[in-house]
């Protein structure tokens, strides 16, 4: 039976299926369904300092292939979290990345500093999709110089991970890349989502209260795939694929193209048990194409 | 909540693009309360994305199977029509926490419009064969005759049933909300609740009717959702809290009924 | 029955619905399906001054409800165009629209000088998607500077209408679309293709030669919404919404959210009658919902 | 070319994985040339996106009805497997150029590797009905019997016929190509002139073997196409002229079928 087994700076994953943030909630949710301990890592909703109401309703559109959302970063708060659900994922002996953000550098710092005080954690994944309100509100992600002092600070505040998760909306995703691996990041995720927005014809109205949302779903997967190998090809870091995964065939495209990990998204919406699925089916297919370690897969992209 | 693979085992076609499938699993059979829901993945290919929540409309005597009434209106319900006896279905349920059984008053009117209808069946045989002394009112509304699929499953259910039609091809011409204001005079509003499923303009006008005569008012939401499992925050109410703070609840996990003097009914289409 | 007639500029079009650039070949080839001067224009395959040969195959690859292709604007060439195609176009009395590009600034120039000398063109589209040579391949859509000068270069050879068509490949729209708007476009058209990537597992390839292609289809359909929205709250010009459009449904959407015409794309390759039936069905949904005229539809969304 | 919306007339499902459809449509009956395709929308919804090319096989004898032998190998090809007598297709055709009956030598040699036989049958059979003497030799190779389903159709179309499976079940065991090598030595080259259909690999290979015996070579390429009419650029073939330099050729519209000796192969999977 093959390997399945990855690394990421000195962490082991059990395997290299995560489940996305804002698609399995806190994680612990899921134990009804299943050994959340048996997949990669829980990718935990975002985390603010203080609780978020999020946007008003609609919040969700489906579209060919895909689902916009806007949730607008609804969340318990980063105190409700360590109270209610860190006791709870701990018990379970799950491998939990808090994803975390804020409205400026000091929001995603004061979530940090918290967790910092809660075992067990393996790191955190700064959400960089979300507005900057001090730049007004142009999201963190798309500024070289504000991912690196951004990444920088966190990483001087932890010896866990530091996962930068980027933004697919840029015109050049390497300089911010870079600009990640230089702040001190063990690894990138890419990618969140695709700005987008949906027309209700019938009502004249946007489908989504918000106006615009994010895109998700097998829709970006081709986007996603390519953001993925262009880091690769550029930047000497670890790399988490997301976008799009549905299935083992789908996870290992990713990982050929570069990924060290990948993290399932929407489809946990199609299927609460797809990370665990996934997991098993990868392994099924590198039996039976006697591949010895799934980490042999990353960026084997013949080209 | 479980997850299962389930077995259509009935299937009937009404007038008017309606349709009702029994499915056999037992576990959902056994934990299914009334006002509770079932998630289906209509499609294992992508058309629709998503899974499609469903009432349950009912469960057989040996909690053995569940029925579902559906009205077939886009991708996701077509896929469910083209549903034949013995396919598999892959259902998430039984979710979301149905009608407050505590909230029964000795006169509890269930005011339906449409295929809003579908969740009062289970509702008023759970009821009718429970211990309290309870009067179920049903009022069910439709465009026509056709939109009542489901009106003589209640036979012998509730203590009354009057039924409005917008074309007057069944029951009292019009809507069912005028039935309704027609009617409240003879129920003491103290022990009186209302329970209402079916469009939003229409829960509303029950609401407002409600609040006017004192009457609490339950009713039950619908809106887009994600997962159905409390996952996404996809599918949220607006409610305001006694100080007017605003919040947002899941309509799959802390509803799908809510009271409704809570909403704000923002953004429910 | 309701006005489909719209105008950019001072050119009026029979109805919106316009053929996509590389989904209608020159447009003479689809007279044996229909009378082409029935649709709003056809929008040439681009037109580069030299015949271009094209990247090797493959060239597509089918994604979840879209097609990634990599054709590298292989074209006859204007030349040709204006010898094989061109007199055939006159014939047909088609409104046609050249879609040009080139390899820098030059190239453009070249194109347009040679097809002032032809009649029976009603303007061009000018391809800002390819790659700026000079720039180091970069596209040329992704710096405002260079978008405000190649436009005012070719406003300043033609009368006819200069259409600006973006890439959606970038971080922010709106100061490339001002670029446009400020070098004396007559119109803006977006979107382009969104650049992505797919991977053939059991070859461990790419699944095109090219490595990187075009993401279209109804996939994209909510990024171009969201493009077209964002320009029109912006940028007072007429803007031409492009992607996954299918239907009149589609196409509506649009209008309502900015556009005054549409293009139809890889849905040409589903059904070569895909613009003539779009906009039949158009105006029987405004004369169903008693719209006297289509162009009441553009930015009628209700925010 | 025309667009036309036609009938499903039968169906014949083979062991393998094989389907006949025939369909009607006496505007592609009639313009059908052996070695053109069709292209067909397999399905309204959007799996698969694009249309699938389909060599026409055969058309009957009253030129009404157009028969597709097909291999289910994907949605595409599911989707037509689904479809039953009566049901409707989108279909545009007959496409490309087919087959150049200006290059039918004394000897042809019709090479087949799997579903690549289908568009023989029209051609052997259009031959056999002209009155240019012309004798036809079938090799047809396939994994196993299953993979020929066409065989017994080609009875008394060609001059001799010959199979080859790779497990043995049917013809000689081992490679259609080995077959032909050992048979090549019977043929005048100049009088001789080889179709062939099949699996890149395999193609080649007969290629190779042709020009090694100073035999021309057609062969008919298969790629994946956007829109099978010339437009979308994307199913092209390189190739090579005299002074080795490079274009690219529409398979859809400058081919199928193609002088093996001006293709490069790259790109041909
Ligand atoms: C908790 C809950 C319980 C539900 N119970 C039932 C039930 O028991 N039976 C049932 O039939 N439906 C029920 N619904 C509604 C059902 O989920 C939707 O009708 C279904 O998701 C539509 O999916 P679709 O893909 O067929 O159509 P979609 O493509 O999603 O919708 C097609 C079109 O129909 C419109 N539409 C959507 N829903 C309705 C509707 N209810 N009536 C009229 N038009 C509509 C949409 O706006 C759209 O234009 C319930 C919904 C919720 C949230
Ligand atoms: C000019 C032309 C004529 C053709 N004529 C015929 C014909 O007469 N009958 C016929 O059955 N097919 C024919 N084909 C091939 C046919 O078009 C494809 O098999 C079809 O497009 C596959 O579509 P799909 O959606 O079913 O599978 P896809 O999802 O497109 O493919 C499914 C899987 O099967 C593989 N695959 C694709 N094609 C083949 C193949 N031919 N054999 C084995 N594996 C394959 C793919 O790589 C993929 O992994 C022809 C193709 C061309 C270009
Ligand atoms: C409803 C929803 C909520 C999301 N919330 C978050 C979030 O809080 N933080 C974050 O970094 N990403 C969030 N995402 C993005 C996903 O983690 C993921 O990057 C994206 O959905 C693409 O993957 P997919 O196509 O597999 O869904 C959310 C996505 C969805 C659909
Ligand atoms: C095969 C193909 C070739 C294309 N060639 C061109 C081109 O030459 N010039 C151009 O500006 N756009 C080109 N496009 C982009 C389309 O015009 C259009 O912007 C894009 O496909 C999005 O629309 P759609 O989703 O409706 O296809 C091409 C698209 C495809 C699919
Ligand atoms: S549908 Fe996902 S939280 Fe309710
Ligand atoms: S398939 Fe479009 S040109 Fe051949």
């Amino acid at each position: 039976m093959a390997d399945m087994r990855v690394k990421i700076g000195e962490y082991e994953f059990v395997n290299p299926v995560g489940a996305a943030s804002g698609t399995f909630a806190y994680g612990i949710e899921y134990q009804e369904f299943f050994d959340i301990s048996k997949i990669g890592a829980v990718f935990t909703k975002g985390l603010s300092y203080e609780p978020i109401i999020g946007n008003a309703p609609p919040r969700l559109h489906e579209t060919a292939s895909g689902l916009l959302n806007s949730i607008g970063l609804q969340n318990i708060g980063v105190e409700a979290f360590c109270a209610e659900k860190m006791p709870l994922l701990r018990e379970a002996n799950a491998t939990v990345i808090a994803n975390v953000f804020g409205s400026d550098a000091d929001g995603y710092k004061r979530v940090v500093d918290r967790l910092e005080r809660e075992d067990g954690l393996a790191g955190y994944e700064l959400n960089l999709s979300c507005p900057n309100v001090k730049a007004g509100g142009i999201s963190f992600g798309t500024d070289p110089k504000i991912v690196r002092a951004l990444t920088a600070q966190i990483r001087s505040m932890t010896k866990r991970l530091v996962i930068v998760k980027l933004t697919p909306n840029v015109t050049d995703i390497i300089p911010i890349a870079q600009a990640a691996k230089d702040g001190g990041a063990d690894a990138i995720s890419a990618v969140n989502t695709l700005l987008g927005m949906a027309v209700d014809l019938k009502k004249r109205r946007p489908a989504l209260a918000n106006v615009y949302g994010g895109l998700s779903g097998p829709a970006i997967k081709p986007v996603a795939l390519r953001v993925i190998h262009q880091i690769y090809q550029k930047i000497d870091l670890p790399l988490i694929g997301i976008g799009g995964i549905r299935d083992a065939k789908d996870a290992l495209e990713f990982m050929v193209a570069g990924a060290t990990m990948v993290q399932i998204g929407a489809q946990n919406y199609r299927d609460p048990f797809s990370t665990l699925n996934i997991a098993r089916d990868m392994e099924k297919y590198l039996d039976d194409h006697k591949i010895p370690s799934v980490a042999e897969m990353t960026g084997s992209l013949i080209s | 909540m479980k997850k299962v693979i389930a077995k259509v085992v009935s299937r009937r076609l009404f007038d008017g693009g309606y349709l009702r499938l029994q499915f056999e699993s037992d576990e959902i059979a056994h934990a299914a309360k009334p006002g509770q829901f079932v998630n289906i993945l209509t499609n294992p290919s992508l058309k629709p994305y998503l899974r499609r929540p469903i009432s349950i409309e009912d469960v057989d005597n040996d909690k053995k199977t569940v029925s579902l009434l559906i009205k077939v209106v886009g991708p996701g319900t077509q896929s469910l029509e083209s549903a034949q006896v013995g396919d598999q279905l892959d259902i998430l349920g039984p979710l979301g926490n149905g009608f407050d059984m505590d909230s029964l008053a000795p006169n509890t009117l269930l005011v339906a419009g449409g295929i809003g209808v579908a969740p009062f069946l289970y509702l008023s045989r759970t009821v009718a064969g429970g211990s309290k002394e309870i009067f179920l009112h049903l009022y069910a509304g439709g465009a026509s005759k056709a939109d009542l699929p489901s009106w003589d499953d209640f036979h012998g259910l509730t203590a009354t049933r009057k039924a409005a039609t917008e074309d007057g091809s069944f029951g009292k011409k019009g809507l069912v909300t005028d039935v309704l204001k027609n009617d409240l005079g003879k129920f003491d509003p103290k022990q009186t609740t209302i329970f209402c499923c079916g469009p939003t303009p229409m829960m509303k006008a029950v609401f407002d009717i409600a609040i006017g005569c004192g009457i609490p008012c339950f009713v039950s939401l619908e809106t887009t959702m994600g997962c159905g499992i409390g996952s996404c925050l996809g599918c949220v109410a607006q409610i305001k809290d006694q100080d007017d703070a605003i919040d947002h609840l899941r309509v799959c996990k802390d509803g799908p009924v809510f009271d409704a003097s809570r909403l704000t009914w923002e953004g429910m289409r």
